[in-house]
């Protein structure tokens, strides 16, 4: 069961992180590199390890994420 | 005494920064001052182990954090070296603190922080034995460059930061998955339990600590992958480039050390692969820059490459390793902090601009000191370090890394001897104001760095053999060269007669004959210095520089001493040479042409010891790996100082344009200091019986053709000094061959011609120096007819044409008739011929001389122009003195020296019948000639007065002149390219084809460089490819080889 | 040997004999020349008469010390190498102060007249002579390139530098002559003679005293009587070197006139029949065929 | 288990290089890099995986005594832990430098930004 | 083209490293040794359940000391590098943000707050702990930012508790030095009762303080990126 699931997981991660590499739009690879992170957590949870799951959902899928779209949002607006 | 547990440094630091972070952008000068005390703090923590380890007070220790003993918490490791190392990153760090003074307090609190834990973080990394926590702070210490880069204003330094935060980036996840795989393969983290458990015994560890060490290796730029690095040096503030190249190269350096336990013996060659190609690679590129900074780094780089292949040649366990890593790093250490701080105060990026420097002559000379030290002159430790290294990978048998080092080295000194040529030479222009705080630290590295080169010497093998004496007398000299020029004249004067009072007496024949000529040469070359009035500011620190290195030379026993002197020598000259009104671009090619010979000399003596103990001078009449390769590099670096064929190129220029009393002593003086190496050379190749038949027959060749193509070149000169310098290059091309014969009476012909040249070349430069500064210009065909205004120099440089022709009476015929002897018992006819032919070509020169300034027609604007000043007749009168004793009598110098000769040289000695030398062919009484012809001479002048009457004197145009009269002197002073007719028929011999060679050599290093340094296309993205492929690249290398 | 009255009074004695068969060969030379030139002529004595006129002109300038040291530097020159030269083989009277040095000597001592001489004109201010002198120098310097091959292979035939012990090694006839025993050397040594009596084709040097101006002009009167007496002693002297080292040497005077003659009259001979060449070409001719032949010389020595 | 997310760690790496590399936006080569991170992150968890153990924390399922045979590896976990909060500030930074070369240039253009070279 | 093709054929070349690293790797059913003795004595010897915190906080407390000192650094580094200077010009004006993120905001705000704080107290026993915690605070921040563009954070305030509560941090591991076994030693506390909240000594001082650190450090950081959305270029 927990080996479907993480191979799942493995597939959108790598789905995701082709697309946030090759698609043009800046948004949706940002977006595609918080799924990513977020798959990983749950990827960690699997692999019993809770802490890093946490951390990872929090700073990487989350805060990560935000960072990038304020600079995003600049960059858009300065154009 | 209580010592301050290292940890604290990790605790005051990071307590301080975050301290400062709450004070907020209002109490800068708080912060800035609770930085500089932690600065100090940090400094005096190291200090404090430094001194207790270095006394053995106290032994290496181990700080446990947590409170658990490793592998279970993370340990730092306290030990001598651990300590120097934080005390070098210490002491940088506070120095550069005061250095950016205005920078850090501009920039707010924020920067303060950021540069604190900047050191900190060095320090743990040097400290630290868990490699996790090393990844930890090196990722700290990335983002605080990163920071710190950013201080400075301006696209550059913004895209700079970027590519370099690219870099360290990639660097950073390539070193944590070597480190977890470590951890996966090894169970620990612990750098010692690591090492315990043998990585490379397993591939999977082998291949996790090759990414780990590949990743320091990256940060220590290794080239090509290095292009980020580059801009960052260039664009960041140069306090901070400063930092990077001196305390955070050093501590990643050591953190490579640290590593290298880890790998296994194959990964250390590549790792020496990888800093032997940076640094010739960085060197090269190196070579086309003209912006200083990025110079600085290519430099920087070159040097950590250096540091880098010695961490992977030098076995650890080597006695001198530490030696020769920490002169090494420590010249580079201090050198380039200072430069990249002289950098920040002069400004100007183009090295062009540097000549500011000279409104400051301290700011100069600490400027020079760093770049002496950067190219490894002696006393920097740097030339310890080179020494020993050399001769360490020599016993090694590492002779290709040798050529490598050398290679690279070089050409490190030819982009920094071009701008310290720039900075001495060029016309200075402003020179922005000098903060106190910015001058410094960079007087304290400048102390530093000598007193470093001190100690580091005092470590070195036979360091401590070393005299200082003649470069106590040059601090001497520069510390009172305010004083008027006639005072430090006198002083120089009394220095060199006490160095002469020291080596003459008791020294052995054919020792003396050198020591009489570099001192009382020296002595005699000195006095027309009394005319010179003001203070002629840094003449007399270099000229003591050069006669104290002669002097040492002279006294050398070993080959370490030797090379000292050698190099101060050569310092001493180049600062004398560059003097003259023209001559940078001669001396930069003067002094590369003696590096290049130093190099091959150093080379040599390393080949001497293989196989050897010590480093006598004896040792090199017993050369066990390849001998006749040894000697022949030896042979071929002396004669880059000689100016043999081939290596001639440089002197016509350098001995032109020198000034007039520097002419005569780079000329009559120091050009013998080649063949005093050549003399010891070839004594210790074991005289006449000596194994080396073939190398010395091709050096007689060289010395012929040397001679030929050197007096040829003279014959067509319109230049009085450039003649009189082809005419040594023809000299010493017979004083080669005359050597090389391997006869005694090829040396006692050796020795004459080395004796009259001294005599009449000096007499000769002084005389024709003087004039050229009486008229102010070096072209002959401006000048004649100055019998009449100077008839004391006319005499003296007659009687030095005559000496040099070898007519007799004077003594240069002594030297052609032993000449003659020696050739024919020798059988070298055709040489000998060739050497006949340039002696009649010497004719040509000599009357184009005497006869274009003295003779033909008074100019008129020379006609107020007044004898040569009595300082610098009056050696010359000394000279002829010397010339005419030699010639009547010389046998009171080739029958000792005769004797002398004749345990190296038994068979067919001269014999002497009181004044009469016989050998197997001829023979020859020089006092009997001398008397015959005076006598007719006299006889014969009266025979002409008597059957003269009252010779009329007439004006200056009162000749026939077919038709018409002549009106002006220059119509009728025929002396421009007299010898039209003799260069159409055997020009082609002097058509510049050795200096086209050179030409195309440099050209085609230029253009290789060029080439190469395009793949910094300054292309952030690039720069990580390249890093990625320079990692894949060794993989694949490394992996196919185990 | 030693400076003794007799030795020096012996050696004067025969630098007159010497001035004299000087001063008439130059006469005979130039009347054959003439001859040959279907010309009448001068007479025989007409140097003698030359050296008188010129020793007693009244007026006499000079344009400085050096201009008047040139001719007295020229004739120790001549004289010099006369003084160094053993003229007759066997005769201790003859054999003047050979003993002070030995060919080289002789060799170098040549340069010290014509370095004199080169100064004194230079003197003199005028362009010419500077002309003249540098053409001279840059001929010197390749005629004495086979010279010097040719005393190589000499010395090395003989084992000696001595002109005594050369002489002495081609007594007993002819065919123990260095012309016989080693020709080339010979032939390369009198190729070199050629240029070193400066007659034509190798006669440039002179050619700027063609116009009347240069040297002979500016060096009038005294001066001019002084060269000439050294051009004679100087003929002399030079054909005996060659004499001495090529063939076989003279055991009396009679011999030495005959055989000074022969040489000299081989380049006043050639002068004839030959056109003049220009610098370069006489400086690459000399580069040529003599040098070769003294290379020649060399290897077939050895 | 293990297997499968080393492969996908790896392949995320080599994704996120790719990225780095081959896109000229900066902001682009950005998320390559926190690609390259997370990968790298997951790769460090998959180091300390041991088949069947539980999150290294001791409760009543595990016990206090022999709990080495029940939990996996805590020690890469907390290593993960610190890399990420430092891949956070490597990110942060970047991005950071992004704006600011935006600002200076109006570019994100990778390429645009080659005043130094040689 | 021919760039695209390199890049592909050096990743092609890491590959293959890695899977040389790959191939021996291996399942592992053991743990290391290292691991063994944190597992068999780290409840005896630091006194937290959570063991990876207690790597975390105490055996490898310098470790984190360094990585808080990353997020510190890039705090200040951002803050200076991305300062404008205010020349007056006009602001943007304000972007009404609408009802319901306003009021979630103002809900929601406390209760993250509070669970940040819950995170990081328990760091010890749960999972989680200073870096999540500081992330969650973070959160809020970011929640702040969202409900209103133009609420000014005091820079003062979270200067003043980034600072505070790291020298804290760095005291308590002096402290470790002067009272226990080492620096960062968590024994400067009695090690309590094993469970418990006030328990593993000082581990959950340290790992508050690293929760306030890092909450204020990210706080910082987001609020230097939303300065610059303020100012126009």
């Amino acid at each position: 069961m927990n080996l479907l699931i993480l191979i799942t997981l493995s597939v959108i991660m790598l789905v995701m992180a082709v697309t946030a590499v090759v698609h043009k739009k800046l948004t949706v690879a940002v977006l595609a590199t918080g799924v990513v992170s977020l798959m990983a957590s749950v990827m960690y949870l699997l692999m019993a390890a809770p802490d890093v799951a946490m951390t990872e959902a929090a700073i990487g899928s989350g805060l990560s994420t935000i960072i990038f779209f304020y600079v995003l949002n600049k960059i858009r607006k300065a154009k | 005494m209580d010592f301050i547990s290292p940890i604290n440094v990790v605790a005051v630091s990071l307590g301080a920064a975050f301290f400062m972070g709450l004070l907020g952008k209002k109490a800068q000068t708080v912060s800035y001052i609770l930085l500089l005390g932690a600065l100090l703090f940090n400094t005096i923590v190291s200090g404090q182990w430094l001194y207790g380890l270095a006394t053995n007070i106290i032994d290496a220790q181990q700080v446990y954090t947590a409170g658990f003993r490793p592998p279970f918490s993370i340990n730092l490791l306290m030990g001598l070296d651990e300590a120097v190392i934080t005390t070098l990153v210490n002491i940088v760090g506070l120095l550069g603190a005061i250095y950016m003074a205005s920078g850090l307090h501009k920039k707010g609190s924020g920067s303060q922080v950021v540069y604190l834990v900047l050191i900190m973080s060095l320090n743990v990394i040097v400290l630290s034995r868990d490699l996790f926590n090393i990844f930890v702070f090196l990722e700290v210490g990335s983002i605080a460059t990163a920071g710190l880069i950013i201080m400075q204003k301006g696209i550059n330094a913004v895209s700079a930061g970027f590519k370099y935060m690219l870099a360290t980036g990639i660097i950073a996840s390539i070193m944590l998955i070597g480190v977890i795989f470590i951890y996966r393969f090894t169970g620990t983290l612990n750098l010692d339990f690591v090492m315990q458990s043998h990585p490379v015994l397993k591939q999977g560890a082998l291949i996790s600590s090759f990414l780990i060490l590949m990743a320091i290796l990256l940060e220590l730029k290794p080239f090509p992958a290095n292009g980020w690095a580059l801009d960052v040096y260039e664009s960041a503030h140069p306090g901070i480039s400063a930092m990077l190249s001196s305390a955070v190269a050093t501590a990643n350096l050591f953190v490579l050390y640290k590593f290298t336990g880890m790998a296994g013996e194959s990964l250390m060659y590549y790792i020496s692969l990888i800093g032997l190609v940076t640094f010739v690679g960085s060197n090269l590129l190196g070579i086309n820059q003209t912006n200083a900074r990025r110079m600085l780094g290519y430099s920087s780089i070159g040097q950590i490459g250096l540091l880098v292949a010695i961490i992977g040649l030098v076995p650890h366990s080597n006695a001198n390793f530490k030696l020769i890593f920490i002169g090494i790093l420590t010249g580079h250490y201090f050198a380039k902090a200072g430069l990249f701080w002289i950098a920040g105060i002069v400004k100007a990026q183009n090295i062009k601009e540097w000549s500011v420097l000279r409104n400051r002559p301290v700011l100069l000379f600490l400027f020079l000191t760093f770049v002496l030290a950067l190219t490894g002159f002696p006393p920097f430790p740097s030339f310890w370090g080179k020494w020993q290294l050399v001769m360490g990978l020599s016993q090694q048998g590492q002779i290709a890394a040798v050529i490598a080092i050398l290679v690279g080295s070089f050409f490190e000194v030819v982009y920094l001897l071009r701008w310290a040529g720039y900075s001495i030479k060029l016309e200075p222009g402003k020179l922005p104001e000098v903060k106190l705080s910015q001058f410094i630290p960079v007087i304290l590295f400048g102390l530093g760095i000598y007193a470093t080169g001190y100690f580091v010497s005092q470590a070195t093998n036979f360091g401590d053999t070393i005299n200082y004496i003649p470069l106590v007398v040059v601090a001497i000299l520069l510390v009172v060269d305010f004083l008027p020029a006639y005072i430090k004249n006198s002083l120089s004067i009394l220095a060199t007669g006490w160095f002469a009072y020291l080596l003459i007496p008791g020294q052995d024949t054919l020792k003396l004959v050198f020591t009489v000529i570099f001192l009382v040469g020296g002595i005699l070359t000195l006095i027309p210095g009394f005319h010179v009035k003001g203070k002629r500011a840094g003449f007399y620190p270099s000229a003591m520089l050069m006669f104290g290195g002669l002097a040492l030379l002279i006294e050398a026993e070993n080959m370490l001493q030797f090379f000292f002197a050698w190099e101060i020598m050569t310092l001493g000259s180049y600062f004398l040479i560059i003097r003259g009104k023209e001559s940078m671009v001669h001396a930069f090619s003067y002094m590369l042409f003696s590096v290049g010979g130093a190099y091959l000399i150093l080379l040599g003596f390393g080949m001497v010891s293989v196989g050897n103990t010590g480093l006598s001078l004896n040792l090199l009449s017993q050369i066990k790996f390849y001998p006749v390769l040894a000697m022949a590099l030896l042979a071929v670096g002396f004669m880059t100082k000689t100016a043999s064929l081939g290596l001639h190129i440089w002197l016509p220029g350098a001995h032109g344009e020198a000034e007039s009393d520097v002419s005569p002593m780079v000329s009559a003086i120091l050009l013998k200091a080649g063949v005093f190496g050549l003399v010891l050379l070839m004594l210790a190749a074991g005289g006449e019986y000596n194994n080396y038949q073939g190398l010395f027959y091709t050096l007689g060749w060289i010395g012929a053709l040397t001679a030929l193509v050197g007096n040829l070149g003279a014959v067509f000169q319109e230049d009085a000094k450039r003649l009189l310098a082809y005419s040594s290059i023809g000299q010493l091309g017979y004083i080669l061959f005359a050597f090389s014969i391997m006869s005694q009476l090829g040396w006692l012909t050796g020795f004459t011609y080395t004796i009259n040249h001294f005599m009449f070349k000096a007499i000769l430069f002084l005389s024709v120096g003087g004039i050229v500064m009486r008229l102010g210009t070096h072209n002959m065909y401006e000048m004649g007819g100055l019998i009449k205004k100077m008839p004391f120099s006319f005499i003296a440089v007659l009687i030095g044409i005559i000496t040099l022709a070898g007519i007799p009476p004077l003594s240069g015929f002594s030297g052609k008739w032993l000449f003659y002897n020696a050739v024919i018992m020798k059988g070298w006819y055709f040489q000998g011929a060739i050497i006949f032919f340039a002696g009649t070509i010497a004719f040509l020169y000599c009357f184009k001389l005497i006869y274009s300034i003295f003779l033909g027609q008074l100019k008129d604007n020379h006609r107020n122009v007044k004898e040569l000043p009595f300082w610098y007749l009056l050696p010359q009168y000394i000279l002829i003195l010397g010339i005419m004793v030699f010639s009547a009598k010389p046998d009171l110098i080739l029958k000792p020296l005769g004797t002398a000769l004749a345990a190296a040289f038994p068979s067919n000695p001269l014999i002497w019948e009181g004044t009469k030398a016989l050998s197997q062919l001829g023979y020859w009484d020089a006092t009997t000639i001398m008397i015959v012809i005076g006598t007719m001479f006299v006889i014969l002048l009266i025979w002409l007065m008597l059957m003269s009457r009252k010779a009329q004197n007439v004006k200056q145009f009162n000749i026939v002149y077919a038709g018409e009269r002549p009106e002006r002197p220059e119509l009728t002073h025929v002396s421009h390219n007299i010898y039209a007719g003799y260069n159409k028929a055997l020009g082609f011999l002097v058509a510049p084809g050795i200096t086209g060679f050179w030409n195309y050599a440099t050209n085609l290093v230029e253009s290789i460089g060029n080439f190469t340094r395009r793949i910094y296309s300054g292309n952030g993205q690039s720069y990580a490819i390249h890093l990625v492929s320079y990692i894949v690249v060794v993989f694949i290398i490394y992996i196919s080889s185990i | 040997m030693e400076f003794t009255v007799s030795k020096i009074l012996w050696t004067l004695l025969g630098l007159f004999i010497v001035l004299n068969w000087g001063l008439i060969m130059g006469g005979t030379m130039r009347k054959i020349v003439a001859r040959v030139g279907k010309r009448y002529g001068i007479p025989i004595y007409q140097p003698y008469i030359d050296l008188v006129k010129n020793y007693s002109v009244r007026s006499q300038i000079t344009h400085g010390v050096m201009f008047y040291l040139g001719p007295v530097f020229r004739l120790s020159g001549g004289v010099g190498i006369f003084l160094f030269l053993p003229l007759i083989f066997g005769s201790d009277h003859w054999s003047n102060f050979s003993f002070s040095g030995d060919l080289i000597l002789i060799l170098y001592f040549q340069f010290f007249g014509m370095l004199g001489m080169a100064l004194g004109a230079g003197e003199g201010g005028h362009p010419y002579s500077a002309i003249g002198v540098s053409r001279g120098l840059s001929q010197f310097t390749t005629i004495e390139v086979p010279m010097t091959l040719a005393v190589i292979s000499l010395a090395v035939q003989y084992n000696t530098l001595s002109i005594s012990e050369i002489v002495a090694a081609q007594q007993g006839g002819l065919a123990n002559w260095t012309m016989v025993t080693n020709p080339f050397a010979t032939v390369a040594a009198m190729l070199s003679l050629l240029g070193a009596f400066g007659h034509s084709p190798f006669d440039l040097v002179k050619a700027p005293n063609e116009i009347p101006i240069g040297p002979p002009t500016e060096y009038h009167a005294t001066y001019l009587g002084v060269l000439r007496t050294n051009a004679a002693i100087l003929h002399v002297v030079e054909a005996a070197l060659f004499m001495n080292l090529f063939f076989g040497g003279a055991t009396n005077w009679f011999e030495l006139i005959l055989k000074t003659f022969l040489i000299y009259f081989w380049s006043v001979f050639v002068g004839v029949v030959f056109p003049r060449f220009r610098i370069e070409q006489s400086v690459q001719w000399f580069l040529k065929i003599p040098l070769i032949l003294g290379i020649i010389a060399i290897i077939v020595v050895l | 288990m293990e297997t499968i997310a080393l492969i996908t760690s790896f392949v995320l790496i080599l994704i996120g290089l790719y990225g780095i590399l081959s896109q000229k936006n900066i902001l682009k080569m950005i998320v390559g890099f926190s690609l390259f991170d997370t990968g790298l992150h997951v790769l460090i968890v998959t180091v300390g995986y041991i088949r069947g153990g539980t999150a290294p924390i001791l409760d009543q399922v595990t016990g206090t005594s022999n709990v080495s045979d029940k939990i996996v590896d805590p020690i890469p976990q907390a290593l993960v832990l610190t890399a990420i909060v430092i891949g956070l500030g490597v990110t942060a930074l970047m991005l950071a430098y992004a704006l600011k070369m935006y600002q200076e240039k109006q570019s994100l253009d990778i390429r645009d930004f080659k005043e130094l070279k040689w | 083209m021919i760039r695209n093709f390199f890049i592909i054929l050096i990743i092609a070349g890491l590959a293959g490293v890695f899977v040389s690293l790959f191939w021996e790797f291996g399942a592992s059913d053991t743990l290391t040794p290292l691991a063994t003795h944190y597992a068999n004595n780290g409840a005896a010897e630091v006194g937290a359940p959570n063991l990876v915190t207690s790597i975390v906080v105490t055996y490898r407390g310098l470790d984190t000391l360094g990585e808080v000192t990353i997020l510190f650094l890039v705090a200040a580094i951002i803050s200076f590098f991305l300062k404008v200077e205010k020349k007056g010009q006009k602001m943007a004006p304000p972007r009404v943000s609408s009802e319901i993120i306003l009021t979630a905001s103002k809900l929601l705000v406390p209760v993250v707050l509070v669970l940040g704080i819950y995170v990081f107290v328990n760091g010890h026993l749960t999972p989680g702990g200073g870096f999540q915690g500081g992330a969650i605070i973070a959160t809020a921040f970011v929640l702040l930012l969202m409900a209103n563009p133009r609420f000014e954070l005091n820079h003062r305030i979270i200067a003043a508790v980034e600072s505070v509560s790291g020298m804290a941090f760095v005291l308590v591991g002096v402290l470790g030095i002067l009272l226990a076994g080492g620096f960062l030693d968590n024994k400067i506390l009695p090690l309590g009762h094993f469970g418990k909240l006030f328990s593993a000594g000082a581990i959950p001082i340290i790992y508050s303080l690293v929760g306030l650190k890092v909450g204020s450090e990210l706080s910082n950081i987001l609020s230097n990126f939303q300065d610059v959305q303020k100012d126009e270029l």
